[in-house]
């Protein structure tokens, strides 16, 4: 299969979504959590390339372009915000232990 | 279509008269009830001696235009006011004076006003004499309205009337946690007798369209036989209850718990007479349906032999008393049961008489030693009171029979007449009921009157308290007189009087019958005389579980304790808390508890949260697909 | 002038509600409860107004009518129509309301103009409820007038008010919801039948009529008031709310608040929908009985007197329920006349709970006893109005039952057989309620020196005996003036809105 | 050759944030930068009723400026108004969480927040949503000091980050079916693989909810509004939502929602558990943000039943239940806010009427408003989308909000209890109370006011949201593959 066909970039996509979304439910480290949100959004930009390339059409690579911003911005706020938490007392990176607010 | 002349307030005589009648001991009640006890003893006598004067003044003057008046063989109606008026029902405050509410009206207010003058010696002393009168002279004021009010509902009115009066002064003396109980099994009891009465006359409402008695008793022969049965049944069963008869007959020993005047004017005199008033007033209806009055017969033979078997056996004056009330009422029910009116009304008169004649005896005995009851604690009174030894003497024979000297003798005669007519059966019960009355009634005499001295009385009765004794007391004995069999002479003074209202008197039957009912209460005082004559050894009640459970009225008590009273207020406290609400609390918990499980999701797990998300998500893919 | 005395009934005791908490602002109760009873007597002089008028437009039919535009998008009008029944609810409400505002003087020693405030209001709100004939307006009444109440319970009532309250709030309010959802499915069936939105009564009333929904809308309407009512099994509210209420709220609630539900039962349900209401009537009649007979039966073991009064008040509801859904016009008749008697009667009873509260700190009847000669001239009214509530010929009660029982006769024996032994149990539990606080020894040595009745319980306690006496004697009046109107009967005041 | 607005909200937004940049970077000034803000925010709201200044001409149309973007603009502009009212607590130096920057990240949520309500493209949506996320997350996370403002942003950023990423990949596979990227839901059965579109409808709707706070992606929210300060807490509360719900009615209005599909069912299902969920979790929560967030997510069910109720008055109850619960949260949070600002436990407002009355009336207004009592306008509101749930036969939801509301009541009621009611012997209060300012007391006055005349003469509000029309984005047809 050539690497434009729709459908198995589609596939590709979605076994990557879901690769992402089971590592941020099974990963306790913060940034290995913010890196599975960033694989799930980088499986949305491939099906969207490849849902362009299907269409002959730029949007596709108009929102690939969008989406890249948008992951790069979130990351960076959160590695920030990781960063700040630390500064703040926080010790660990665990997602698990620490946790104040709830209940 | 009612056949009577409906005259409005005010026109004529009797018309004008009418009201006052009930006016007068209304306003002496109210004006009692609003100086809230601030009169003076003395006052406050005066005041009711006054007005009750009035009232049976009233009471004789319109009695006497009226059987002079142009209408005497009919009725005068006097229309007060529309009470209501709804749809095609209406009812009336209207008056309606006839021959028997005339007798009826003549005995309540003039008794009535003897008792209260008897009264007022007797409470002269109590503070709280003004509640007293004013409660009397009210339950005079209704009873005059139960006897004269034309229409059924406004019966009605004085029929409840009466019943709260008499639970106001069973429990006068409400101190004592007992008198306060027994007033209330008085009213409760009447209650579940005027519910009866109630539906009763909400089946004739809807059958006859009104209530007023003559229009009943013109249309309601045409109601359909059944209907017509069973609303007979509804009202005997109110009658029943405020006359106490069995089986609703356990309120009326506990009444005696009131004062004795009240004994002596609710639970001889009127109160308890209003059934028999009521059945006679409609015995156009009730002759109608055999079945009602076959009923009613029964009832009446039961409760002669019941009560007359449990006065044999008690030990307080005032109860034994009470029982005989009772099982007279007996004889009247059986004679309205066989249909002999007149004899039914003649004995409710004499009855009334010599009852009232005995409680005041009893009264002034208990007086003068010390509130004391017990008829065994007393004896020998016979020279300490002569007088009263002597009204009490003319009570108990007139309620005994014996016969020619007594009023009780001819009405109790003319009731065996009529019962022999019915069925031998129920002459030869009554008859034997006479047998027992006078046991037991002497009983109480030889034991009180006769024999050493127990206790000893102290003071003497005063003028008031004497001259009602004295005045009942003649008419205890020649009472009698105004109606008398052919076989001794031909006198039909009462009968004369009614049978335009109540029909022609039936005709006689042989001197045979006479003769046994004069025997048989003679033989009674004689075996009462061996039983209980003066000996050496003071009489003791005599005691043995049967006689306990004969004294307690047959158990009847006792067995309505444990079938309703008991289980009724056990069950209402085992579910005071309402279940119905425990039911919602329960809702209230689930909710609390549900809250409580979803807010447990919120565990600030963030990689839970997620998982919520991706679960959410999944369901929902699956869900489409 | 008719026209403004509608809207005036309503405004009066709201604007004379703020007077009265300006008034009170300073801390001075004397004031705001000056204020608060002008504002009353001022609105008995309007409702004495209106009723002339309505006289003189002679009985039957609609007397007033107000309208005025408030949402016209959604069809929704200010209107107020004025027939028999109404006026003759406004003014039982009238005269509870000044007990209420009168005792409130001793009992309410601070904060006294927010009180007011808030006891008018609630007067405004029911007013308005008895009046509206907009059923958004309708609705909007009847939701407005629980919440100051609300507040009274709660800032002045006893213990275990909270729960009591809340109760109280989540029971009406709930129910208020179904009513809600009733109503909008009448309008739009009504849109959808005509394509014209409207909230308007009478013309709602032609399609509910012919709808064949219309027993589900009806049962919406049915449940809301039979929560207010109360009818078993939806009581459940009732005795802990006045248990825990202050005097003036109790009285106010049984006096009145009870009547609306009963009043919403003729205009909104067996006036709107007579079919549906006919076929339910077997049901509600049965459900009332088994309220009589099972309330008086609670009543019979409580020991709090005023949850005995509570439950007493429940079964003599019962009988407005039966004589609603009788079906006959005595029934009807009985009903009214037994929610005026009913009103005065219960509200008098607990303004004789509220005083001996007041004077032994106690409502538990077994610490009381032997009260008669503690208080001689209060026990007397105490036992007049024993005996109006167990129904004594002669007081306004006995009118109400018996009609109500001649049109239940009408219809069932059996069930009109069983109310007829409520009345024995009636008897039973006012009986032990005199027995157990004014007669037998005296109990009660822990209590305050009991003083004689100040001149406002007397004026109080003595105009609803009169009342009693007078509705009892000759209720005439008042049975012909009663009359509720049917939406249909076209009066001149619906000829003025079209 | 399609037209594409460009509006003017948006435009004065922007060039909003740009002038408040540059007086930052000139100086530091932070009453000023507040009043600036406020400025922007009145010329934004000014610019949505004039005429759309900027018409250009292209092949992709990003904006459309219709009634509902407008009205839906002008609630979220006047929301954050609001919020920069409040958010003047105390000593502008004193308080950290007030600085330049803050107001910046209001601006450009608002600007989100404005782009979404009238986005009709994906792109536009997108570019909308994440300005509006991205800003809140540094809005959340400002109270650096506070250990709990960086845990709730985290969890904010993880999990807005996974349902971005969903809904993202949901428009991917739209796109992927559609070839367009049209905002509006594709008319699923006309698609070679209606298995794909619907997935992606679904994962759209995920994402849409997650911003929602629905049930069950409701999770974070309780979490966010304990950490944050009170102005954002009401941010996230009223401002996103309203954007969300405003884009998500655009989103859906080409679909009829009374015939019964996957995503209507979904629809419905969260609705249910929505209503059910937020209530019974506010009612045994202690800690009145939490409490506050249950209720809220009770309402975006109650938005809902509005959401699927059709026409007449399906937009128009949602459009009016959107301002009654935007004034009432509002007014909320501002009490809380100006009076007891730690007051976290609902213990702490025991006999507030006491102790401030003014405050405790105001409060209990809202409240009443929240749980829908006349006179609040909270009870038109309420009557008005039972109005639009009887006009679609929604009867399932009709009794599920009857049940839900009845049950929200208790916790409502409970607040005003306890606020007229003396603190329970042996509770010891944390919370002293505050001042509010002039801004804030001003606002509180204003809310409240609004409450009551909105409630009591809703007639005004009722003509302009029946005006309201969605016009309609055309539904992506799919075009034949080449």
């Amino acid at each position: 299969m050539n690497a434009a066909d729709p459908n198995g970039a589609l596939i590709v996509a979605v076994i990557l979504f879901s690769l992402g979304a089971l590592g941020v439910l099974v990963r306790r480290n913060l940034l290995f959590m913010l890196m599975s949100t960033e694989v799930m959004l980088n499986a949305a930009c491939l099906a969207f390339i490849a849902a362009g390339n299907r269409w002959h059409l730029a949007d596709g690579q108009v929102m690939f372009i969008m989406i890249v911003a948008f992951a790069a911005a979130e990351s960076a706020v959160g590695l920030a915000i990781i960063l700040r938490m630390h500064a703040a007392g926080r010790a660990t990176l665990d997602a698990d232990t620490g946790n104040r607010l709830g209940g | 279509m009612t056949p009577i002349p409906a005259i409005v307030w005010g026109v004529s005589l009797v018309a004008t008269l009418l009201p006052l009648v009930i006016a007068c001991p209304l306003f002496v009640s109210i004006i009692l009830m609003l100086t809230g006890g601030k009169l003076p003893a003395r006052a406050t006598t005066l005041l009711v001696g006054a007005g009750m004067g009035l009232c049976a003044l009233f009471a004789v003057i319109s009695a006497y235009s009226f059987l002079t008046g142009p209408d005497s063989l009919g009725a005068l109606h006097v229309v007060l006011w529309n009470w209501m008026q709804v749809g095609n029902f209406t009812a009336q405050i209207a008056l309606s004076l006839d021959r028997l509410s005339l007798v009826m009206m003549l005995v309540v207010s003039c008794v009535g006003f003897l008792i209260l003058v008897y009264a007022c010696a007797y409470m002269y002393d109590d503070p709280d004499i003004a509640r007293f009168f004013a409660y009397m002279t009210l339950f005079v004021a209704s009873m005059l309205l139960l006897v004269l009010a034309s229409d059924l509902l406004a019966v009605f009115v004085g029929w409840e009337g009466v019943g709260l009066c008499s639970y106001l002064l069973i429990g006068f003396w409400y101190g004592e946690q007992a008198n306060a109980v027994a007033a209330r099994k008085a009213f409760v009891v009447t209650r579940v007798g005027d519910a009866l009465f109630l539906l009763g006359m909400l089946l004739m409402a809807t059958a006859v369209g009104s209530l007023d008695i003559p229009t009943l008793l013109a249309v309601g022969p045409h109601a359909p036989s059944t209907t017509l049965t069973l609303g007979m049944f509804l009202l005997l069963g109110g009658a029943m209850a405020k006359s106490a008869q069995v089986p609703l007959q356990t309120w009326l020993p506990d009444a005696m718990a009131g004062p004795t005047p009240v004994s002596a004017l609710i639970h001889a005199a009127t109160m308890v007479t209003a059934g028999v008033y009521l059945l006679a007033r409609l015995h156009g209806l009730f002759v109608l349906t055999p079945a009602a009055m076959l009923a009613c017969a029964v009832v009446g033979f039961v409760t002669i032999l019941l009560a007359a078997g449990s006065a044999l056996v008690q030990t307080d004056i005032k109860r034994i008393l009470a029982y005989s009330t009772m099982s007279q009422l007996g004889y009247m029910y059986l004679a309205l049961g066989c249909g002999a009116w007149h004899a039914a009304m003649f004995h409710l008169v004499t009855h009334a008489f010599f009852k009232a004649l005995l409680f005041m005896a009893a009264g002034s005995i208990i007086l003068r030693v010390h509130h004391e009851q017990d008829i065994f604690k007393m004896g020998g009174l016979r020279k300490d009171m002569p007088w009263v030894f002597t009204a009490f003497l003319i009570g108990s024979a007139a309620l005994a029979g014996l016969p020619l000297i007594t009023a009780g003798y001819f009405s109790k005669e003319l009731i065996l007449g009529s019962a022999y007519e019915v069925s031998p059966i129920f002459w030869a019960g009554a008859l034997f009921g006479a047998f027992l009355t006078s046991i037991y009634i002497f009983r109480c005499v030889f034991i009180v009157f006769w024999g050493g001295h127990r206790t000893h009385a102290h003071g003497r009765s005063g003028m008031a308290m004497a001259l009602p004794m004295a005045i009942l007391s003649v008419l205890a004995i020649a009472g009698g007189w105004m109606e008398m069999p052919d076989a001794i002479a031909n006198v039909h003074i009462f009968s004369n009087l009614l049978s335009p209202v109540l029909g022609a008197l039936p005709q006689e039957h042989g001197t045979s019958l006479l003769i046994v009912g004069s025997l048989v209460p003679i033989a009674g005082v004689t075996i009462a005389w061996t039983l209980w004559r003066p000996r050496d050894v003071a009489p003791t009640p005599a005691e043995s579980p049967a006689i306990a459970t004969l004294r307690a009225d047959w158990g009847f008590d006792t067995l309505y304790d444990r079938i309703f009273v008991r289980p009724f207020m056990v069950l209402a406290h085992l579910n005071r808390r309402d279940f119905i609400d425990r039911f919602y609390d329960l809702i209230a918990a689930l909710t609390q508890g549900s809250g409580q499980a979803i807010a447990r999701l919120q565990s600030g797990q963030v990689r839970r949260y997620a998982g919520w998300i991706a679960a959410g998500t999944v369901a929902a893919l699956c869900l489409a697909v | 002038m008719m026209m403004f005395a509608l809207p005036a009934l309503v405004l009066i005791p709201f604007l004379g509600g703020f007077a009265a908490w300006i008034a009170g602002l300073r801390g001075a109760t004397r004031p705001a409860w000056a204020v608060s009873l002008v504002t009353l007597i001022l609105m008995l002089l309007v409702l004495v107004n209106v009723t002339l008028a309505s006289l003189s437009a002679g009985t039957g039919g609609w007397f007033a009518h107000f309208s005025m535009p408030w949402i016209p998008l959604l069809g929704i009008n200010l209107r107020f129509d004025l027939d028999g029944l109404g006026l003759v609810m406004l003014w039982l409400n009238a005269l509870i309301s000044f007990p209420c505002a009168l005792l409130s003087a001793r009992n309410v020693s601070e904060r006294a103009g927010l009180f007011h405030f808030l006891l008018l209001s609630t007067i405004a709100g029911i007013n308005g409820v008895f009046m509206a004939t907009d059923l958004f307006l309708f609705f909007f009444f009847w939701e407005l007038m629980l919440l100051p109440l609300f507040g009274i319970i709660l800032i002045w009532g006893d213990a275990g008010r909270q729960r009591a309250v809340l109760k109280f709030f989540l029971f009406t309010q709930g129910s208020g919801l179904l009513m809600l959802l009733a109503i909008l499915g009448l309008v739009i069936v009504n849109a959808q039948r005509t394509s014209v939105i409207t909230f308007d009564y009478f013309l709602l009333s032609q399609t509910a009529m012919i709808t064949p929904v219309a027993g589900v809308l009806m049962l919406g309407f049915f449940l809301a008031f039979a929560v207010k009512l109360p009818m078993v099994p939806f009581h459940a509210w009732l005795p802990d709310t006045y248990a825990a209420s202050p005097a003036a709220a109790s009285i106010l609630l049984s006096g009145v608040l009870a009547k609306t539900g009963g009043y919403g039962m003729i205009r909104f349900v067996v006036m709107l929908f007579p079919g549906p209401a006919a076929h339910l009537a077997p049901v509600a009649m049965t459900l009332g009985v088994v309220g009589i007979l099972y309330c008086a039966w609670l009543a019979v073991a409580q020991s709090d007197i005023k949850r005995l009064i509570a439950y007493s008040s429940i079964s003599h509801l019962g009988f407005i329920l039966l004589g609603v859904f009788s079906g006959t016009r005595i029934g009807m008749e009985g009903a009214i006349a037994q929610m005026v008697a009913h009103g005065l009667s219960t509200g008098a009873l607990f303004v004789i709970a509220g005083l001996l509260e007041d004077r032994l700190g106690t409502r538990d009847m077994a610490k009381m006893g032997g009260l008669w000669p503690a208080m001689p001239q209060f026990s007397a009214f105490a036992m007049f109005f024993a005996a109006a509530s167990l129904g004594l010929p002669g007081l306004g009660n006995f009118v109400g039952e018996f009609l109500v029982l001649m049109g239940t006769w009408q219809v069932s024996h059996t069930m009109t057989f069983f109310a007829a032994a409520g009345l024995v149990l009636s008897s039973v539990y006012s009986l032990t309620m005199m027995l157990r606080v004014f007669f037998g020894p005296r109990r009660s040595e822990a209590s305050s020196p009991l003083g004689a009745l100040s001149v406002p319980h007397v004026a109080v306690l003595g105009v609803a005996a009169l009342l009693l006496l007078a509705l009892g004697v000759y209720p005439q009046p008042v049975l012909n003036l009663s009359v509720p109107a049917s939406p249909h009967s076209v009066s001149y005041a619906q000829e003025q809105a079209q | 050759m399609s037209f594409s607005f460009l509006p003017n909200a948006v435009l004065v937004l922007c060039l909003g944030s740009l002038v408040q940049l540059a007086a930052i970077s000139w100086r530091r000034h932070v009453a000023r930068d507040a009043v600036l803000c406020v400025i922007v925010l009145l010329a934004s709201l000014a610019s949505i009723m004039l005429p759309t200044f900027l018409i250009m001409t292209g092949s992709l149309p990003l904006f459309s400026s219709d009634s509902w973007g407008s009205y839906a603009g002008a609630l979220i502009i006047l929301s954050v108004i609001a919020i920069v009212l409040m958010s003047r607590h105390g000593a502008i130096s004193a308080d950290p969480s007030v600085n330049s920057e803050y107001f910046i990240l209001l601006t450009l949520a608002t600007l989100g927040g404005v782009a979404m309500t009238c986005a009709v493209n994906v792109i536009s949506f997108f570019l909308g949503l994440e300005t509006l996320s991205l800003s809140l997350l540094g809005l959340i996370a400002f109270r650096n000091e506070r250990l709990d403002a960086g845990e709730a942003a985290m969890k904010y950023l993880l999990l807005s980050g996974v349902a971005s990423a969903t809904l993202i990949f949901g428009f991917a596979l739209i796109f992927a079916e559609t070839g367009s990227l049209r905002f509006a839901m594709p008319d699923l059965s006309h698609l070679p693989e209606p298995m794909i579109g619907t997935m992606g409808v679904i994962l759209v709707l995920t994402g849409m909810f997650f911003k929602l706070s629905a049930v069950p992606f409701h999770l974070w929210l309780a979490d966010v509004l304990e950490g944050t300060t009170i102005p954002v807490a009401s941010l996230v509360a009223v401002t996103s939502k309203i954007a969300l719900f405003a884009a998500m009615l655009r989103y859906f209005s080409s679909v009829n929602l009374g015939v019964p599909s996957a995503q209507v069912n979904e629809i419905l299902i969260v609705a249910v558990l929505s209503m059910l969920g937020g209530n019974l979790m506010a009612v045994v929560q202690t800690d009145l943000r939490r409490l506050l967030a249950g209720s809220s997510i009770a309402h975006v069910g109650y938005l809902l039943v509005a959401f699927l109720s059709p026409q007449p008055f399906g937009v128009a109850s949602a459009a009016f239940y959107l301002a009654a619960y935007a004034i009432s949260t509002l007014g909320v949070f501002a009490i809380m806010n100006g009076v007891l600002p730690q007051g976290r436990d609902i213990r702490e407002w025991h006999g507030l009427f006491r102790r401030k009355p003014a405050a405790a009336l105001a409060m209990s207004i809202m409240l009443i408003s929240l749980a829908g009592i006349p006179p609040a306008v909270g009870f038109f509101a309420k009557f008005y989308i039972v109005a639009a749930g009887v006009s679609a036969h929604q009867i399932l939801l009709l009794f599920v909000l009857i049940l839900s509301s009845t049950i929200g009541l208790f916790y409502y009621l409970r607040l005003i209890l306890i606020m007229l009611t003396p603190a329970p012997e042996g509770y010891v209060s944390r919370a002293e109370l505050s001042m509010p300012t002039p801004a804030n007391a001003t606002l509180i006055a204003v809310l409240a006011c609004a409450t009551l005349v909105l409630g009591i003469v809703p007639g005004a509000l009722v003509d302009r949201s029946q005006g309201i029309v969605v016009t309609p984005v055309p539904i992506p047809v799919h075009s034949t593959i080449p």
